[in-house]
C-alpha cells in the first residue's frame, strides 16, 4: 500500500490543473438539455479534444492520450474541482467507446472514436423501447438484412439528447423469428438518415433531455454492425458494467458536491446557528462521498493488478445515486423557502443550481438500471441468492 | 370524545372534492401552468360558489362560520387535485387573521364580508414564509411588522417576482413601507393574532401535502398496476409493493395529526403550535416519501413533464419550507415538549 | 369532533390510576420469561381480576367490566403510565380471547374466559410450525377424531412461555387430506396432557421465553374444538386482525417509552451538552407515538360508528414495531459505552431495562406477522396490487 | 499509488483466518461463553504461536515490526470468528503504546519484548473507552491520567467486573491511584502518544466490527438460501434480497475507510483523527445494518439464543459505542472538515 502519487502522477495533475484553470469558462454554459447549450458543450468538448483531455484514457491514435485508471481519477478530480462543464457527448463516450474498443474493426475504431472524443459526433443511446425499461432483453425494433444493408424499423425511447445528437446506438432483432437476447444485432445510426424521426421528452426541468426515436424503413451498410450480426447482446453485455460502474460516475463528482454542501452548511450556520442534523448529514455526505473515492481508488489498484469488475459497478451505482440525493435534500433543506425558485428569480440563493442538482438526483435511482434492478444483482450476482 | 367528523362535514368534503376533479382535472392544470397569471378568475369564482370562499367567515359578515377542523379535510382536497389557486390564503388564513381582531379594527367586517362574497383576494406576508404565492394578484396584503397587523393595498406594495420550480405557483416577495396610516393593529393585539395565523398557514400547508400525498400514492399504484415489466405488472414486485405500502404508512399516520392539530387550533388550545408543528412536519414527510417512491415506481416516466406525477411533486417539494422549515417546526416541538416540568407521556394524549 | 372525556370517561380514568398508584408493585417483578418472575406475573394478573381490571372490556359475566374501546385507551394510558407490569397473558387474552367471544360456545366462553382473564389458565399460542414461519396455513400436525375426542399429534414452535403455561391453542389438520387452509381446527390442549413435550428456546436474552411443544397421541375432549372442525382456518383469520391490530400493542405503551427517552435526552443534555441529531431523534419518537395515539382515537371513533378494521392493523404493526426499534437505538446511543451492560452490573446507568428494551426491540419486526408479510397485506389488500 | 495490500499481507491474513475458522467455530465460542473467565489460555497462547502477538512489536524487542495496515486485516478476522479475547488490545493497542514511547522509559523493552513472546497481557485504560475487556486478567494496565502514561500491575488496581449483553466479552471499569511510582511518561511525551493510542484502539473495534458485518452478511446469506417458506428459499424474494444487497453496500463502502486509515495512522499522517473517525463511524454503521437486516432474513430464528447469529449481533452492539461513541467520532469528523480553509474536494482524496 502506498498511498502517494508518483511525479509523472502530480505532473500531469498540474498539467491539467492548469489547462482548466486557464480555459474553464468564467460564465456557466447553458443547459446542455438546450439546443443552444448543447452547441456550447460541443465547442467545450472540442477544445478538451484539441488538448488530448477528452478521453484521456483512449490511446493517443485515436484521440486519447493513453492514460491509466489512476491519472483517469486524477483527471476526473482536476476536473470537477475546476467546476467544468458538464460532459456532453458520455453516452457515446462511456458506452459505445468501451464497445468499439473491444469489438470495433479497425475502420470503425478510426471511423468514430476520434469524432466521438471531440464531440464532432455526438451520440445518443438506444438501449430503451417503450415497455421495456429495465428489461432491456425485450427488444421490438428489427433490423433485417437485405444485401450489404439493414433495414430498420421500430421505436427507441429515452434516448437522452436525441433531438440534438447526430448517431444513435441501440440493439435491434436482426433475427425476427428470435426471442429475448437472442438474435439481436447492435447498430449505429445516423440521426439524420431518411425515415428516422424524433420527438422529443420533456424532462422534470421543463427541457427536452430525452426523446423517442422512430425508424421508417431507415438503411444502414452493413458495416454499421459492431461485432457479429446476431451478438448484439453479447457485445452490448461485455460493456454494459461500463454504464453503471467506474466511469459514468466518478468520485470526483460527489466530492466535489459534498464540498459544496460543506460550504453552504457553514453559511447556513454561520446565519442561522449551529444545527446538529444538518450538521450530521453534511458528514454523512462528506463521508459518503469519500469513502466512494477511497473505494474507487481500492479497485482499480486491484484491475490493475488483473481484477476484473463485476457485480461492483451495481454497488457503486447504488451507492452515489443514493448519496447525491441525501446531499441535494440536505441542500434544499438549508435553502429553505427559497428552495423551490429556479435560476434568474431575484431571491434565489444560489441561482438556482442546488434546485436544478435536485431534481436531476431524482434521476439518479432510475437510470443506468434501476436501483431494484442493480440490488437484485448484487444479491443473485455476488451472493448467489436464488432468482425469483 | 369523538375523533371522527359530522355527516354534514364529510358531506361538504365530498361536493368540494367531486367539483374538484371536474374542474381542474390535470389538463387543466397544465393549461394554467402556462398562462401569465397562473391562476384565473373563473376557476376562482367557482370555487367561491361553492362555497369555499364564505366557509369561515363569521355568520355576522355572512359567512358559513365554520372552523379549522372544516379545511383540515378541504386542505386536502386543494392538495389532491394540485389546485392552481391561493384561496386557502385568504379564504382561511387572512379570514381567520380578520376575524381574530377586535371587532370594529378598520375595514376588518368590510373585508370579511368581500371575503364572503369571493370578491377580493388578500394575501399574508409573515418573515417566516418569505415567498408569496399570489402575491401578483392580490387586491391587499395583511402584513406582519414587528408584530403589528398592516394592511396595504397592491398599489402600496412592490411585488419581486420569483419563479418556482412549481410552475402553477407564482411566487413573490413583497416590499412595503410600514407606517401609521397602514397599520390595523398593533403589537399587543397583534402577537397573538399572527402566533394563530402562523399556525394557520402552516396547518394548511400541511393539508395540502397530505393530499397531495394521496394523490401522488394513487397515481404510483395506478402505474404499478398497469405497466408491466419482465411479463408482469411491477406492482406485484415486493420493492414497488414495500415502498407503496411506506407511503400509505406515512400518510395514515400523518392524517391524524393534521386533525388533532386543527381541533387545537379551533379550541385555542395552549398548546397549538406544538400540534401544528407536529401536524406541518408529519404531513410534509409523508408527502416528500410518497414523492420519492412515486418517482421511483414511475421509473423513467417519472422523470418526465408528461406524467402527471410531476406537478404533485414539484407542489409537495415547493411546499416543504412554506410557512416554516422543518428545523422552525422541530424546533418549536423541542420547546414544548423538552421543557421543565411539561406534560407528556401516555395520559397527556388530549389533555395536556 | 369532540376531544374531550366526558364525566364517566375521567372518572373511570381516576379510578384506574389511583388503584394502580396504590398497587403497582413498588419493586419491579422479575422477568415473566423465568419461572419465578411468571409467577410474580400470574399474581399480578389476579389482582388486576379481583378489581375487574384484568380486561375491562369484557363483559361483567366473563369476567370484566364491559368497557368500551375509549375506556380500554383510557386504562392502557393509565396502566403505561403508573409504570404496571408487563402482561403475561396476552397470548390468551388477546388472540384465542376474542375468538372465543366470537366462535365459543356458552360452555366454553364460561369454561375459559374467567380464568384466562384471571391468569389462573395461563395461554401459550401455537400458530407456528417448523418451516412454517410466516406462512401460517402450512399447518403439518393432525388432530383426528376418533370417537369424542381428538388425537394430536405433530409440533408447534415459537410458544412464547408455553413452558411455564398451562394451555396451548392452535390450528391442526382435522382432514389429514387436506391441504393449506382448508381441513383445519381450531383445538385447545392442556399442556399437562399425557403425550405433551415441550422443549424451551432460549431468546435473544437468554431466557426461555419460547418453547417447542411435541404432540404425541395426545387426546383432548371434541368439546375442546372452538367453531365447527374443519373451520380452523376461518375461525382463526377471523380475528388474527386482533394480533396485529391496535390490542397487541396500546399507543400507551410507546407513548411511556417516549417519555423516559426525553427524560434521557434531558439527563444526557445536561451532561454532554446539546445534540442535534440526538435531540431529533427523540423528537421523531415522541411524534411518532403521539402520531400512533392519535391515529388509535381515530380509529377507535371510526369503529364506534360502524367501521371495520383491516389491513389497518399492519399499518399499525409496522409503525409501532419500527418506531420501537428507533427508540431503543437512540437510548442505547445516549448511553454510550455503558449501552451494553446488562441489570446488576455496577456500571450500568439504568440497570439494564434500555438494553433489555432494545433486544426484545430487535422480535417486534418479526413476531407477530413479519413486517415484509404486513407490506404485502397493505400493498395487496389496501392498494389493489397485484399478488406475486 | 496503490490502494492494495502485498501478498505477503493477504497471506498471513489467509493463514490467520484458516487457523481461527479452525480454533473457534461457533461451538467453542459458546464454550467460552460459559468460563468464569470468558478467555482462554490456551487460545491466547495458540493466536501467539500463530505471529499475532509478536505482529506489530519492534524488530528489536523480538517482534515483526508490521504496521497498522495490517491490523487492519487482522482485526477483520477477530471479528469474522468473534474471537473472544483481547489479543489486539495487547498486540496491537498497548504494544503501539509502548512503541511510541522514548526508548529507554521505564520497563518499556521488557513489556514489548514479553507482548513478542505471548507471556503477557496488558490492558489499555482510557477515558473515551471505561470499559475495559479483560481487565480481570490483565497482568498490567497502561493507563491515561491527565496525558500522562501510568503503568499498573494487576494488584495495584482494582476491576469492577461488569456484564455485558455480549457474554463472551468481560467487560471491567479500573480504579487506581495515580502517583509518581505508577507513572512512565509524562505528558509532554504521553498526549501524542495518547492520541495515537485513541486512533488504534477505534482502528481495531472498526476493523472487527467490519469482520462481524461481513460473517452476519455470510451467515444471513446461508439461511436464506436454505430456508424455505411459501414453497421457496426465502434469499428468492426481493425484500430479503434487497436487505442483503444494502448490507454488502455498507461493508463495502466501509473497507477503504479502514483500509485509509490505518495508512495514515502507520504513516503519521496530520488527519489521522478525521481518517481514523471516518472509519469507525462507518464500518460501526456496516455491522449495524448487517446486525438489524441479519435479525430480519433470520426471522424468529434470529431472535434465539440457539443460532449463531445472536453472537456476532451482540459483539457489534457492544462495539457500537466502544473507544468513542459515534456522536465522539462524529465531531472529530466535524473538527476537521467544518473548519475554516480546511483542504477538502476532489483533489484532496489522499494528500490533504
Amino acid at each position: 500500500m502506498q498511498l502517494k502519487f508518483n511525479e509523472k502522477q502530480n505532473a500531469f495533475r498540474t498539467e491539467v490543473r492548469e489547462w482548466l484553470s486557464n480555459n474553464v469558462p468564467a460564465e456557466p454554459l447553458q443547459s446542455y438539455d438546450t439546443r443552444e447549450g448543447f452547441e456550447q458543450h460541443r465547442e467545450w468538448e472540442g477544445k478538451l479534444y484539441e488538448n488530448r483531455l477528452s478521453m484521456v484514457m483512449w490511446p493517443q491514435d485515436l484521440g486519447g492520450r493513453g492514460c491509466d485508471l489512476i491519472e483517469w481519477l486524477i483527471f476526473e478530480e482536476e476536473y470537477y474541482a475546476a467546476g467544468a462543464p458538464m460532459r456532453v457527448n458520455q453516452n457515446g463516450q462511456l458506452l459505445l467507446g468501451p464497445t468499439l474498443m473491444e469489438f470495433g474493426t479497425d475502420e470503425q475504431k478510426h471511423r468514430f472514436l476520434p469524432r466521438m472524443a471531440s464531440s464532432q459526433d455526438m451520440w445518443a443511446q438506444g438501449w430503451s423501447e417503450p415497455d421495456a425499461g429495465s428489461d432491456m432483453a425485450s427488444v421490438r425494433s428489427k433490423a433485417i438484412r437485405d444485401g450489404d444493408e439493414y433495414v430498420i424499423n421500430g421505436q427507441k425511447t429515452w434516448s437522452t439528447r436525441a433531438i440534438y445528437a447526430d448517431w444513435v446506438f441501440g440493439l435491434f432483432r436482426s433475427d425476427p423469428d428470435s426471442k429475448r437476447h437472442h438474435g439481436l444485432s447492435y447498430l449505429v445510426v445516423p440521426l439524420d438518415a431518411p425515415g428516422v424521426t424524433i420527438r422529443p421528452i420533456k424532462a422534470l426541468n421543463g427541457k427536452d433531455a430525452f426523446a423517442e426515436v422512430f425508424f421508417d424503413d431507415v438503411r444502414v451498410p452493413a458495416s454499421n454492425c459492431i461485432g457479429e450480426e446476431g451478438q448484439g447482446w453479447s457485445v452490448a453485455m461485455a460493456t454494459a458494467g461500463f454504464e453503471r460502474g467506474l466511469l459514468l460516475r466518478s468520485p470526483a463528482r460527489f466530492q466535489q458536491t459534498a464540498k459544496r454542501l460543506v460550504d453552504l452548511y457553514r453559511q447556513y450556520a454561520a446565519n442561522h446557528g449551529e444545527n446538529g442534523a444538518l450538521r450530521d448529514a453534511v458528514l454523512e455526505s462528506w463521508m459518503g462521498a469519500e469513502a466512494y473515492a477511497q473505494a474507487a481508488y481500492h479497485t482499480v489498484g486491484l484491475v490493475e493488478k488483473g481484477a476484473k469488475i463485476g457485480a461492483e459497478s451495481s454497488i457503486n451505482k447504488v451507492i452515489w445515486s443514493e448519496l447525491d440525493l441525501k446531499m441535494h435534500e440536505a441542500a434544499m433543506e438549508m435553502l429553505g423557502a427559497y428552495g423551490e425558485l429556479r435560476g434568474g428569480s431575484p431571491a434565489a440563493l444560489d441561482d438556482g443550481s442546488w434546485l436544478e442538482g435536485f431534481l436531476f438526483a431524482q434521476a439518479g435511482p432510475i437510470y443506468a438500471g434501476t436501483n431494484e434492478i442493480q440490488r437484485n444483482i448484487i444479491a443473485e450476482r455476488m451472493l448467489g441468492l436464488p432468482r425469483a | 370524545m369523538d375523533f371522527t367528523f359530522t355527516e354534514d362535514q364529510l358531506a361538504f368534503k365530498e361536493a368540494i372534492s367531486r367539483f374538484l376533479k371536474t374542474e381542474v382535472p390535470p389538463e387543466v392544470l397544465r393549461d394554467i401552468c402556462d398562462t401569465e397569471e397562473g391562476s384565473t378568475s373563473e376557476l376562482r369564482q367557482k370555487m367561491a360558489e361553492q362555497g369555499l370562499a364564505a366557509l369561515s367567515v363569521p355568520e355576522n359578515q355572512g359567512g358559513l362560520g365554520m372552523d379549522d377542523t372544516a379545511w383540515s379535510l378541504l386542505t386536502q382536497e386543494l392538495g389532491y387535485y394540485a389546485i392552481p389557486d391561493s384561496m386557502a390564503d385568504t379564504a382561511y388564513v387572512a379570514s381567520g387573521l380578520l376575524t381574530a381582531l377586535p371587532e370594529g379594527t378598520q375595514q376588518r367586517e368590510q373585508l370579511l364580508e368581500m371575503i364572503a362574497e369571493g370578491s377580493i383576494r388578500i394575501a399574508v406576508v409573515h418573515g417566516v414564509n418569505p415567498l408569496v404565492v399570489d402575491l401578483h394578484l392580490a387586491d391587499k396584503a395583511l402584513v406582519e411588522h414587528e408584530g403589528e397587523v398592516h394592511l396595504v393595498s397592491r398599489e402600496q406594495f412592490d411585488c419581486e417576482r420569483n419563479t418556482s420550480i412549481d410552475s402553477s405557483r407564482r411566487v413573490s416577495r413583497l416590499n412595503f413601507s410600514a407606517s401609521s396610516a397602514s397599520k390595523i393593529a398593533g403589537a399587543d393585539d397583534g402577537s397573538g393574532v399572527w402566533a394563530e395565523t402562523l399556525n394557520r398557514g402552516a396547518l394548511a400547508v400541511a393539508g395540502k401535502s397530505l393530499g397531495l400525498a394521496q394523490r401522488m400514492l394513487d397515481l404510483s399504484v395506478d402505474y404499478a398496476i398497469q405497466r408491466k415489466q419482465f411479463g408482469k405488472p411491477i406492482g406485484s414486485f415486493q420493492a414497488v409493493k414495500h415502498k407503496l405500502a411506506d407511503v400509505v404508512g406515512g400518510i395514515e399516520t400523518a392524517k391524524p395529526t393534521l386533525y388533532r392539530a386543527a381541533y387545537a387550533l379551533a379550541n385555542g388550545d395552549a398548546r397549538a403550535d406544538l400540534y401544528v408543528s407536529h401536524a406541518k412536519l408529519a404531513c410534509c414527510q409523508a408527502a416528500m416519501v410518497a414523492a420519492r417512491h412515486g418517482i421511483q415506481v414511475h421509473g423513467a416516466m417519472g422523470y418526465t413533464w408528461e406524467a402527471d406525477l410531476q406537478m404533485f411533486m414539484k407542489r409537495a417539494w415547493a411546499l416543504q419550507a412554506s410557512w416554516g422549515t422543518a428545523e422552525f417546526h422541530r424546533q418549536r416541538v423541542a420547546d414544548d415538549i423538552l421543557a421543565d416540568g411539561v406534560a407528556i407521556g401516555p395520559q397527556y394524549t388530549f389533555e395536556g
